[in-house]
């Protein structure tokens, strides 16, 4: 199936004199910091250091979105349409669609399901989901806690990605809850990603277990941080580990400030450059070997992929973020946290 | 439609005779007057699209049209519904979601369960009428305002389509049919026959209604009037088939793409039943009398409640519809389908159109002018590439320079008391 | 005098939360006869017509009608038995058309389809049967127009059905000259054609003028029904202001019904 | 409040005399005829209360009172400035959002600027108040129909938090003072002070009231009605007090919990502040005429479009407020702030509260009981430990039968009337 | 007759959309004097008085207050020059209770609070003084009132101000005998103490028992402005109904102003 469609990208670039053109979607800007924040300029930087066109947009969450801006980068004459899909299901449809009208596809971060993408380049969200898993319960044995009540801070119940991290943090936690050497005490997902009522539902997740919470599996860094403020309110921040991803600037200041156990650093800028270098080929109707297949098991059939590895962050790497420049040390340091980095060794 | 005059007597009480002379020149005074019509959302739908074609050429192309109507489709659809609610002057905030519900069972019903499109088709409807049908006795019988109720069901469905979609998992639309409704076009000969049907259709209907008028001495438009606007509709149906019927594939050989979508017709055919119930049925006279002066109508021996439900249930009876073309765009259900901005850009669509939120006054036209507006906008902007925060913004801003088109042309709106 | 009643209360209670505003009246409504109610402003007047009507529930009371005992619930219930009423707050439909407002509720259809023309044709034949003159159009909203030309519109929409018995609430209220000497005409023929009319004004000449029976009602109750031809014009202005005058209307104090003499074919306070 | 009679005369024109049985009887009357202010509101609470505390015994705890009140806030903060939006028949979608932009704003001079923290609010507050002028300028003057500007608003308002949030990063507000409003409490004694003060002060208003009024021979409640009032404030206050002030700490040794959330004073004030002027002004009451009758109002002279324009302004500033307080609540400002569900709750609390989206019909306290309403739900919901989607469905459900509890207690609202 | 009339119009058009309502009126009101504006239903008399008023705005013409001219764009400005108007539908807030309907506009303030006990006791003295008596409560809403209660309340807001220039649209129109004779009597007793009252009624006996002048509007045109001591009930209606009355009134040809004989001090057509 790749020849073919390279071959019909070969046509469709031929067709134009102009510059080769790619398209991302984007998913949304709420979920995670780093669609906007980072992917977006990543992927800009290589495109225009490749002096390839490139048009970058975000679906915003919205099926319909997606769909439409998909449509409208078509119409706009794109060579290659990167995507991270909502869900499989508007994946698929605009994958054919692309597919049909001689457009090039990269599946980014997500894989559609059935769909036609030429290339997946992706972090493992399931392993994501683990490496939160397993920092939990280090944090957990680092302070000793003996049968830790555990809560759940889920993400958005409509979010697959979601649905996959619990997957991810479920296959480590569960076995240590069936065995009785923790307790699940609350699993409640937190609509749309909204740190508001993130607040609400720990809080309640607090009162319904009298106050007994030994550990806070949070799903991301602004979920992470509610539980926080929750915590704090109740003088109990630093005593209880919570977990994280992204490494957002506050998270890693949370993290600094002993808040928060852990976070999840995804190297975006390895990934971006990585799915970049795949697009800008397929612009130019050059074939690149991956090394890597996954398995598609709705299509049926192996994705050349690249896939990356996420890393967690501790207090004690901190550091590494900031080594690689996704976090700088002006915007983390501020105020307070200027001795607190040093301390963890932040330069 | 047209101006009677009971007897002529009296310097005031001159009607003008209707010539075409002064038919153009009192639809121009009614104009002035502020007695608009669909005018203002034509014009706002033309501004837009001159200005998106300036800034970005590829607005102005077979493909982007053709794409217009089947990006709009859902939102317009269940537009269409919410007018009936909003002439109540009730509101649905559920209607959203309601269509998240029926495609959530179009979907299970048609892939989990395995039936054939029909079955799911005609099960996600009648969720539809089920759901309306609640919500209309809760706000009918027991009292409770519709705000509430919908509020009510806006959250419940969106537990609803959690609960049907296992969690958050989505479920795929692969039946054929289904998915032709969203992405799939008529033949361009089959384009052609139902455009010819449309126009021949109008104007039997006008024809006949200009005999009967006549006929029994009634002040009528003249003739020529009446054949300007069936040419009227015939230029424009046949220009949108025209070029809905080039090929805008990017790439014939791999494939050929020309006709009209599918959603087209139906979205044509539904604004027709529509409004053929609103304006020539007492049902819908009653909806009217109903949303202008509830208690008037209940002095006049109409049964108030029972119109209030039915609105209700046609609403989502309609955003249903919406579901299934969202299902059909989507191929695929999942826990967001009706979510989002759906609620919002549907009644927005209805509002910008003309509908007022007080009751009594609006058309299905009005959801569909509404709808276009919408759609074009969001097109558009697609086409622009801002990042996102700046995309909102710029929506946000060119939804209000829209909008202000229309309030300054109804500005001089006082009250003609003449449609 | 026929012998029963068209329309019979009796006993009619009706408070709006802690304010009574009816109490124990007693009304009746003769085939071809034009009954006139009178009463102060704020008597009850609108109020009892618009308990006949269905529009408010009552507290306590019977309702004859034709001799038999009916309930009646909604102004439905009220249509159904041939009643059609004027309402002193005209309550038409703003967005509606004269047309539209005329018919409402009982639209002529060829079909499911509305036959417009035959409406428009019957609108324009009723209006002008009531010297309406300066309406433009038929197809004018009922929002833009004159206090007289509305109040004709109601009148009209009330008189185009085939009722038992037409009850109007001031009807003539803000009617000019002509316009309220032909209301007043067709007050009559109503009656003659047989029908029962109830005719509420505060115009006594216009009361005298045309009615055969005047109902006084003081302060919510009925101090007083006689014959026309019974009572002077200074004795009903008495009844409407002090509810009482010489033998008719409340006897002792306020609060219960008189009973003093009566002339031949009078009752006093309520009515049998 | 209380029934005056012109004159005495006539068996129908008879005034009962005030006397403490009368007034008592008058009022079970009153609410027998469905005319009953606050209490719906009140009966759904304690149903609620007790509901949750027999299915939750841990919602019945000193603790979780204290959370509910900030759990509540930013949503009830809203929904006091939408009353006076509704009032006027209006509608604010952009509300949401607009505490959004004011709380970026907050944490972008608090956290990224560095600026004191009075600076931080003041700056917020003047955002809000800029946002609610141009809306409101819009409305009245161009005369676009506020559910398309402020849907427009919520649009761009959304964009314009992603931008100050740079695409999507939170900022966190780390400022003490700040993370207080939501997040400490009173010392018990000024909790003590501050409630003895609200009762003096009610005491002091109701007596002058009494006096000035009898004093010029109008009709008035008998002092005992007075004093009950008074008795049954002091009363209500003491208890909250005394509860709050109990340790809900679960560890006292690690630290002590108590006393009044410092959130409670702050939406006490507002209460009390913008009652006085939706009641005690000639301001407020032009509030209510545009809302009931804007064609009388301007022929009254009244300027109906600064009002227009003010009640914007008004429902953005407290949108700015609640906003601070969502910020300081979460320690942190996210692009969801006043995002998803908010608005919504909002003028669902307004309106559960029995406000009507008609306008002319509203108190602020309205807005209070009503947010509390949703806030005990969410607070309850939270306890039970469903998944998602059924967590929505039956939250839909227990707001449905609060609603209901509303509309049946209105039911037999034959409009009596009087107040 | 005072030598400078209070309030003077000249040329006044107004259409509504296609349809002309007024065409070319003048129209004089002195102070001092009661000026009955008669005219057919539709014939233009509430729309006149609307544009006096600044609800709405006129095609053309000028307006003269106190022989300055002056330009009247809304309610406002009508008010601050002293013109207090009760309009044919009478425009209360039905959420507003009485006190606060009679106040609308211009509460009485101590400081900024609102003075109630005040306003209570102010309404209620003037409420007495147009024989309102089955008024409940002055904390009624206005929506639960009868017809006459309702036009009682805008009668009383209106002449609790110190004005120059009262306008009343029909305001007899729901009223009973007593209160109507009231009214009128208010009336004289405004006229009398200097102020200027345009007095709008079908009811001729009432015109010629008020007012020192008549002005006749026939569709839309002011056919004549006469002394009521010049003319006869009948000559009247002939105005009203024909538009021209002898020697008064449209001259030939129905949009021509008629200049023909006229008697003393009477000017027919459109006045001066
Ligand atoms: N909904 C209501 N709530 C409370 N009181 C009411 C209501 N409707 C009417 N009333 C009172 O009932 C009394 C009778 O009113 P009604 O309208 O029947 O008087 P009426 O005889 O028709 O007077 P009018 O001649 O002025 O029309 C009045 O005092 C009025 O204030
Ligand atoms: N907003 C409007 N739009 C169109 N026509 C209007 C409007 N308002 C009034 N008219 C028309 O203007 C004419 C004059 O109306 P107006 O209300 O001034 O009459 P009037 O003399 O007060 O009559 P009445 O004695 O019945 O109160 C009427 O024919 C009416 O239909
Ligand atoms: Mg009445
Ligand atoms: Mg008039």
């Amino acid at each position: 199936a790749c020849g073919d469609n390279g071959g019909s990208s070969d046509q469709a670039g031929g067709s134009t004199d102009k510059k080769p053109k790619i398209g991302v979607i984007l998913p949304d800007s709420k979920s995670s910091a780093r669609w906007e924040g980072a992917d977006r300029k990543f992927l800009k930087e290589a495109f225009d250091a490749a002096g390839v066109e490139s048009d970058i947009q975000n679906a915003q969450n919205d099926k319909t979105a997606f769909q439409t801006i998909a449509d409208q980068m078509i119409t706009n004459g794109v060579n290659v349409l990167m995507i991270v899909n909502l869900d499989s299901g508007t994946g698929k449809a605009v994958l054919d669609k692309a597919k049909s009208q001689g457009v090039a596809t990269i599946d980014y971060d997500r894989l559609t399901l059935g769909g036609s993408a030429q290339y997946y380049v992706s972090f493992d969200n399931e392993a994501v989901g683990k490496l939160q898993g397993e920092g939990l319960s280090k944090c957990l044995t680092d302070k000793g806690v003996k049968n830790p009540s555990i809560a759940y801070l889920n993400g958005s119940p409509t979010d697959n990605n979601a649905t996959l991290f619990k997957n991810g943090y479920d296959s480590v936690l569960k076995p240590k809850f069936d065995s009785k050497e923790y307790t699940k005490v609350a699993d409640d997902s937190v609509p749309a990603w909204d740190n508001a009522q993130a607040a609400t539902i720990f809080e309640q997740q607090l009162t319904k277990a009298g106050g007994k919470i030994d550990g806070v599996l949070a799903a991301n860094d602004g979920l992470g941080n509610a539980a926080i403020s929750v915590l704090k309110k109740n003088k109990l921040n630093g005593k209880v580990p919570v977990t994280g991803q992204d490494a957002t600037k506050e998270g890693l200041q949370n993290i600094l400030a002993g808040d928060q156990c852990m976070t999840v650093y995804k190297a975006v800028k390895k990934e971006a450059d990585a799915a970049a270098e795949l697009a800008i080929a397929l612009a130019k109707g050059e074939k690149k070997e991956t090394g890597q297949t996954v398995k598609d098991p709705e299509g049926n059939r192996d994705v050349p992929a690249v896939l990356l590895e996420p890393k967690a962050i501790y207090k004690d790497n901190v550091k590494d973020v900031v080594a690689d420049n996704y976090v700088t040390k002006e915007e983390l340091c501020t105020g307070a946290f200027a001795k607190l980095c040093t301390d963890a060794g932040v330069s | 439609m047209t101006a009677t005059v009971v007897k002529k007597e009296g310097p005031a009480g001159v009607a003008p005779a209707p010539t075409v002379g002064s038919h153009v020149n009192n639809y121009w005074r009614r104009v002035r007057g502020g007695d608009i019509g669909a005018l203002p959302a034509v014009i706002m739908l033309l501004v837009l699209a001159v200005g998106f074609s300036i800034a970005r050429p590829s607005f102005f192309t077979a493909g982007n049209l053709a794409n217009l109507f089947t990006q709009g489709a859902a939102v317009t659809l269940i537009a269409m519904g919410l007018v009936f609610v909003l002439l109540l002057g009730e509101i649905d905030l559920s209607a959203g979601f309601a269509s998240g519900v029926c495609a959530a069972i179009l979907a299970n019903v048609v892939t989990v369960l395995g039936y054939p499109w029909y079955v799911a088709v005609l099960a996600a409807v009648v969720t539809g009428v089920v759901i309306g049908t609640v919500l209309g006795l809760l706000v009918a019988k027991v009292g409770i305002p519709s705000f509430v109720v919908t509020l009510a069901g806006f959250l419940a469905f969106q537990g609803v389509v959690l609960t049907l979609m296992d969690e958050g998992a989505n479920i795929a639309v692969r039946d054929d049919t289904l998915v032709a409704i969203a992405n799939r076009n008529l033949s361009p000969a089959l384009g052609w026959a139902l455009a010819a049907l449309a126009v021949g259709g109008y104007a039997a209907v006008q024809l006949l209604r200009h005999r009967n008028r006549s006929a029994r001495g009634l002040l009528t438009d003249p003739i020529a009037v009446v054949a300007a606007r069936i040419g009227g509709l015939a230029v424009i149906l046949g220009l949108a088939v025209y070029v809905l019927n080039l090929e805008r594939s990017r790439n014939v050989l791999v494939v050929s793409l020309k006709g009209v979508p599918i959603v087209v017709p139906i979205i044509a055919v539904l604004l027709v039943v529509w409004t053929f119930v609103l304006q020539r049925t007492s049902y819908g006279r009653h909806i009217y009398a109903v949303g202008g002066n509830a208690e008037a109508a209940r002095r006049a021996g109409i049964s108030v409640d029972r119109i209030r439900i039915s609105v209700f249930v046609i609403c989502s009876g309609m955003a249903a519809i919406g579901g299934i073309v969202a299902a059909s765009r989507a191929n695929s259900v999942d826990p967001n389908t009706g979510g989002s901005n759906v609620l919002l850009y549907a009644v927005g669509a209805a509002v910008i159109g003309g509908t007022s939120l007080f009751g009594g006054k609006g058309r299905v036209l009005d959801a569909v002018l509404g709808g276009a507006v919408v759609a074009v906008i969001d097109n558009g902007m697609g086409l622009m590439g801002y990042s996102s925060g700046v995309k909102f913004v710029v929506t946000g801003v060119v939804l209000l320079a829209a909008a202000t088109i229309d309030a300054l042309s109804r500005r001089r709106a006082a009250a003609t008391g003449t449609r | 005098m026929s012998a029963t009643p068209l329309l019979e209360l009796r006993g009619i209670d009706k408070s709006f939360g802690p304010v009574q505003v009816l109490r124990d009246v007693a009304f009746t409504a003769h085939p071809g006869e034009v009954t006139a109610l009178v009463g102060d402003n704020g008597a009850g007047k609108s109020t009892l017509v618009k308990c006949i009507s269905g529009i408010y529930p009552t507290d306590a009371g019977e309702f004859l009608f034709d001799g038999r005992p009916v309930s009646i619930n909604s102004p439905r219930d009220a249509a159904a038995l041939g009643i059609e009423v004027v309402y002193q707050d005209l309550a038409l439909c703003d967005n509606l058309d004269i047309v539209q407002n005329m018919f409402l509720g009982r639209e002529k259809r060829s079909g499911i389809v509305l036959d417009e023309p035959t409406m428009e044709q019957m609108a324009a034949e009723t209006l002008a049967g009531l010297s309406v003159r300066t309406v433009k159009s038929l197809r004018q909203h009922v929002s833009s127009l004159s206090g007289g030309q509305r109040q004709t519109v109601a009148i009209a929409k009330a008189v185009l059905w085939n009722s038992k018995l037409v009850i109007l609430d001031e009807p003539t209220a803000a009617l000019g000259v002509a316009q309220t000497a032909q209301v007043l005409e067709l007050v009559r023929r109503l009656a003659d054609n047989g029908l029962a009319v109830v005719l509420i004004s505060h115009n006594m000449n216009d009361v005298f003028a045309v009615s055969d029976r005047i109902a006084a009602l003081y302060l919510g109750q009925m101090v007083a029904q006689v014959k026309t031809t019974d009572i002077t014009h200074s004795q009903v202005v008495e009844l409407i202001t002090a509810g009482r005058s010489g033998g008719l209307g409340l006897a002792g104090e306020p609060g219960s019904n008189g009973t003093g003499a009566a002339p031949a074919d009078t009752t006093p306070g309520a009515v049998r």
